[in-house]
């Protein structure tokens, strides 16, 4: 991995590889910053650019990513839509095929659900339906996942569902450098792009390096290790690091894996790194039943079955509702549960 | 605007009594009180968030006293506390839902005739009309009451609740609170056409606008709504204009969208107040009344704030046992797994 | 019903010349003869499915035929062939899509101001919301034009279309045809209130309820409804009462719902007949045109079912190719293995 | 599998298994007719089950599955609801909370989807928020999947969105059986079943014995082999069925099993099937990303990873729209492509 940024827990450490970021190139921004930072300067360097949303304009948002963005570009650039979903996403495909780039939000991912309709039928579609004549340079941004002890709904994993959507693109940063080129990235991109963003990441600050953003595609390996592989997205991956560091007290060199692009999977990297490690555990706090570390599992297996020396392990969210504040600790991947994974894994013995 | 025919029996148009005029002041007090309360558990870190309804005693208490708590049922969204506390909803089971204890609240909403909080914005309008409908199937004569905001007039389901309620003659009010943001949007780039009552007559809905600020305006309209749809006449709307004075919620910064000088001119006379003045006025209550029920207020805060504090989480094991009604091999086995691992956290 | 302001200018107000009256004639009886052949080809197996429009040929000719070509963008449901042919839009590119050829059919949306063929019932409502609030922002004239039923109108995307609209004063026609059945439902018991128009108050929309079988009233109040968007006042719905006079497409069995007496009845007199009558009445054409508007129509159905049949399936390479813009490495390798096993089939 | 029926291609053959149904009870039903008469049955013997949708009442469906149940039940019971999913879904939500049992239908697959807020927020929470209190027993149906040459969104398969949502359980017929027995115990349960119904096998008429269902839950090993697994459900069991009786011409003694409820999912059977076999392929219509296929693949791997010789093959639908009846046999996996899975998982050789 050439262009691997060496990560581990929330600081980072830089690796010595060849075209890797200067020291003095990095800035310590919080996700929200780094967000916020991409976002004006998609507006600034293409004026078919649209934000908007709920609360996204004069309010900023209430995560405050648009910050600043309406007062700098006008109402005509950065708006607030009426309080439907389903409204701003078919709104946002009629802008497309009126030649605009939108950039929605839904407010946070559990009411993306109203604006499933108009987002697997309609912007997953139009460019096929209208045999490329239409594309859909849509980029929804969506607040997701859970960890900030939310009223109901306000903590889902969609991955699984967006990932299964033909026509869809769907990425999730991990830290602000990720949030800044992916966004930048996504946004500028001709297809749609579902934008999941680790809600529970919004605050905290680390390194970015604004203009040495390595590849903006496939998985990222943050950090190497020789004896089992963790696979991980959005806020996963920094809990995953963590967890990288305790079991490397015991002796067991971790590599953490961060998919980045939830679809298209880079099923390379994961092989590559598997068929290395021999040994693989898939993170995600979504229910574990028709997860996306199902396909995950399924795609290393596929790729280094016959190097593999365990099933993959899956540790994720149960099969339940998204629970209250009071139980979210018991509900998301904690670093016990991962710990006891990799251990399953490494104690696997055949027969 | 009042599209709604005039009630035809009597029991809809007969005055309040003095009785019960104090009884919704004390209520409007103990919502005020305990409401400003939940604000101050949260600075406290007694609760990790809350949906002030400061602002909305009139429009809730008025409302929710004409439940009728053997027949109607109520679907809230996560703002009326002041309706809940009108119907006699245990009130730490109601906070709990701040509390992070459980979404939906630790209530049962059976026996208090209000369904589990909702933070769907429009996500019951819905229910409320299959509720209605099934008393139309089983010959009942129950009301369901759908409480909502300007901003959730947007929503889809708004219309096709309406809709339906219409086609279907179903007994359901449509209680908009109107108080003026949703968030930081205000009603006029939300509500186009002015108004949610107008919406009604594209239907064939009566609908009735009123100032949400004044509680027996606002008790007598929903009587007579309860009324007409009781009577099979099918849906009604209410639109109660008022004015959330307060921030959204405890995380909001309401200085970001507006001015203080557009606060305090949207706002208008605070409703407690008014009401106030009007029993003071016509000598249905004396300040020694409302000492009297601005002490019970804070009593009741007290209990509850102690009934909150000393709630526990809830046990993990129920993440999995209230899942379904009939678990399944799956969950029992993850449930058994959570079992053995949560050991170690 | 009709809540429009009158036209300002001129041009919206200047009657049909007999060439123009000749033409939408012309352009019905060619939809009118291709609609009952697409049937035809149906039962003779050269298309799998249609959904014929018989009955509404002076509602979409009429419209479509209003519509700016430079400067207007239609967003059509399944059943507006006669909005496609006034428009001009490759008839044999529009019929693809019942040959099963490509969903949304093989014209060119661009070129041709006509948005792909809609599946999904309301699915395109908020499209052209979304496009017409794009000429706003790029300081276009243009307007969107989005067609849709009695029975869409039950959808949540409708009313959120509308309240956008209108917030946003995007210049969108919401042309819906009443043609009293969604399927097997009558109208009176999908839109309560009994008018899609009425709906429109609510949001502060004007609108108008016209005769739809009348193909120059349906024009006259398109070209009023679009002078009034494009002059920056915001939305207009005209609704077209008009009856859909066959099956809802070639699989639905009309007998099952309705009794060819209601049909009768629901149906009033045939719009080409009752257009022809007065055609013949004022002068403006004579049996000699209507023949000959009558032998064109045979050829066009010929050239076009010529075409039809002539119409190879699309390579299967497009599934993959035409997904995406950029296309993706797992797109590649699923193509790769689709052209390696294909070869098996 | 004491309960197991060993059918073959569209003609059932009886197996001698203890409980098997005796020729006599068995009746030539479609599948429509069997469904039809599963409603007809439970509306007879629940009078708080309620059946509408679009449609569904004086026609008696697109479909005809509720064909002359408004007739025989009155318009109470069986009734046509204005055009909105998200309406019908949301209603039955409300009726449920009043003590009905509400089998709402969707036209089609792809019209479930502008009401998947009301299916996943409300239908499969509503017992959790309410602590048990306001249960949900509602059975939606769902005509499901391709091979009819619709239009545009007719031929969707939604399977790996319904099973991935904490609440809800979702079950597929594969034949007239099938449909009759699942459909019954289905309607009679206290939580919600999605009920995926294979439009393509409404009108094959097969053998229904209405006395012996055999067991209503857990998969179902519809022919016994030695050699290797098939997995699928809804109309791929038939397809199957079919490469099964080809296979065996060339000596390959294929096992299939339709695995019925896809949520939740009969880990056992399937670890039972293929540590026989120890090979396996699954098969679906949808997308393979993100698809059900990773979720059965995965549990396969788990269960059965010491005898596994291969990896769990996935023949699927592709990472496309779901296309237009002319591109349909290249789309759904036809039995090529399943022969040729086949194959690969025979010749897998490792290293
Ligand atoms: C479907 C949905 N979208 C967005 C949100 C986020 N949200 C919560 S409250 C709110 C504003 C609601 O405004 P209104 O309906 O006027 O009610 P109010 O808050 O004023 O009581 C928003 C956008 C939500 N909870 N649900
Ligand atoms: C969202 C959605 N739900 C259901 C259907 C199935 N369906 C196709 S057409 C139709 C009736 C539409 O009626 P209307 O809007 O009045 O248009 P018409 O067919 O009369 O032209 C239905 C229910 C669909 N295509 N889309
Ligand atoms: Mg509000
Ligand atoms: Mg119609």
């Amino acid at each position: 991995m050439s262009n691997a940024i060496v990560e581990s827990g929330a600081t980072v450490r830089h690796g010595a590889e060849e075209g890797g970021p200067g020291e003095n190139g990095r800035e310590q921004l919080s996700m929200q910053q780094a967000l916020n930072r991409a976002l004006d300067e998609v507006l600034a360097e293409s004026p078919k650019t649209l934000v908007f949303g709920e609360d996204c304009g004069r309010l900023g948002g209430v995560f405050r990513i648009t910050d600043g963005l309406q007062a700098k570009y006008g109402e005509t650039r950065v708006f607030d839509t009426p309080l439907a979903e389903s409204g701003i996403l078919g709104m946002a495909v009629g802008l497309a095929m009126a030649g605009f780039q939108p950039i929605p939000e839904v407010q946070f991912d559990g009411f993306a659900y109203p604006a499933i309709n108009q987002i697997v039928c309609q912007i997953g579609r139009m460019n096929y339906r209208s045999r490329g004549t239409l594309p859909m340079p849509i980029t929804l941004r969506v607040p997701s996942f859970g960890g900030i002890r939310a009223p109901e709904h306000h903590g889902e994993s969609l991955e699984a569902l967006f990932a299964h959507v033909p026509g869809l693109k769907v990425v999730s940063p991990s830290n602000p450098h990720e949030a800044y080129h992916l966004l930048k990235y996504a946004a500028t991109r001709p297809d749609p792009v579902i934008f999941m963003e680790p809600k529970s990441r919004y605050w905290q600050k680390d390194g970015v390096d604004v203009s040495h953003g390595g590849s903006p595609t496939g998985a990222k390996v943050m950090r190497p290790g020789r004896h089992l592989t963790l696979v991980a997205w959005g806020a996963m991956v920094g809990r995953c690091l963590q967890v990288a560091d305790l079991a490397a007290e015991d002796g067991v060199d971790v590599e953490v894996l961060d998919l980045r692009w939830l679809k298209p999977i880079d099923a390379e990297t994961l092989a590559t790194s598997v068929r290395k490690t021999r040994r693989a555990v898939v993170v995600h706090e979504a229910p574990l039943t028709s997860g996306l570390g199902a396909e995950v599992a399924q795609l290393i297996t596929q790729g280094c079955f016959d190097t593999l020396k365990a099933p993959v392990e899956r540790v994720t969210g149960f099969d339940v509702p998204y629970p209250s504040g009071d139980l979210e600790d018991e509900y998301i991947p904690n670093i016990d549960r991962i710990l006891n994974g990799i251990q399953r894994v490494l104690e696997y013995r055949r027969g | 605007m009042d599209t709604l025919p005039p009630p035809d029996s009597g029991s809809a148009a007969v005055p309040l009594t003095s009785r019960q005029l104090r009884e919704l002041y004390s209520l409007m007090v103990a919502v005020r009180h305990l409401d400003s309360s939940a604000v101050a558990w949260q600075r406290q870190g007694i609760i990790p968030g809350y949906a002030p309804e400061l602002g909305q005693e009139a429009a809730q208490v008025g409302s929710g006293y004409a439940v009728d708590l053997a027949r109607d049922f109520v679907f809230p969204t996560y703002r009326e506390m002041g309706v809940a506390r009108a119907m006699g909803v245990d009130m730490v089971a109601y906070m709990a839902t701040h509390k992070a204890t459980w979404h939906g609240g630790l209530y049962d909403p059976i026996e208090s005739r209000l369904a589990p909080i909702q933070a769907v914005v429009a996500g019951s309008v819905l229910h409320a009309v299959g509720w209605a409908h099934g008393q139309t199937l089983a010959g009942r004569d129950g009301v369901a009451m759908s409480y909502f905001g300007d901003g959730a007039s947007s929503q889809g389901d708004v219309h096709e609740a309406m809709n339906f309620a219409a086609v279907m003659k179903a007994p359901v009010v449509f209680f908009v609170q109107n108080n003026g943001w949703a968030i930081s949007v205000p009603a006029d780039r939300q509500v186009a056409g002015g108004s949610v009552a107008a919406r009604a007559g594209g239907y064939g809905i009566p609908a009735i606008r009123i100032d949400g600020n004044d509680v027996v305006a606002v008790f007598e309209a929903t009587r007579r709504a309860l009324a007409h749809c009781r009577a099979g006449n099918g849906p009604v709307l209410v639109e109660a204009m008022t004015y959330r004075r307060g921030p959204h919620s405890t995380s909001d910064d309401p200085g970001r969208y507006r001015s203080l000088a557009e606060e305090r001119d949207g706002a208008g006379a605070d409703p407690l107040e008014r009401f106030r003045q009007r029993l003071l006025a016509d000598g249905t209550a004396d300040e020694a009344f409302f000492a009297a029920a601005m002490a019970d207020a804070k009593a009741e805060e007290e209990e509850i704030r102690a009934g909150i504090q000393a709630l526990g989480p809830r046990p993990g094991e129920e993440m999995f046992s209230l899942v379904f009604q009939e678990t399944t091999p799956v969950l029992q086995a993850q449930a058994a797994i959570w079992r053995e691992e949560s050991e170690h956290v």
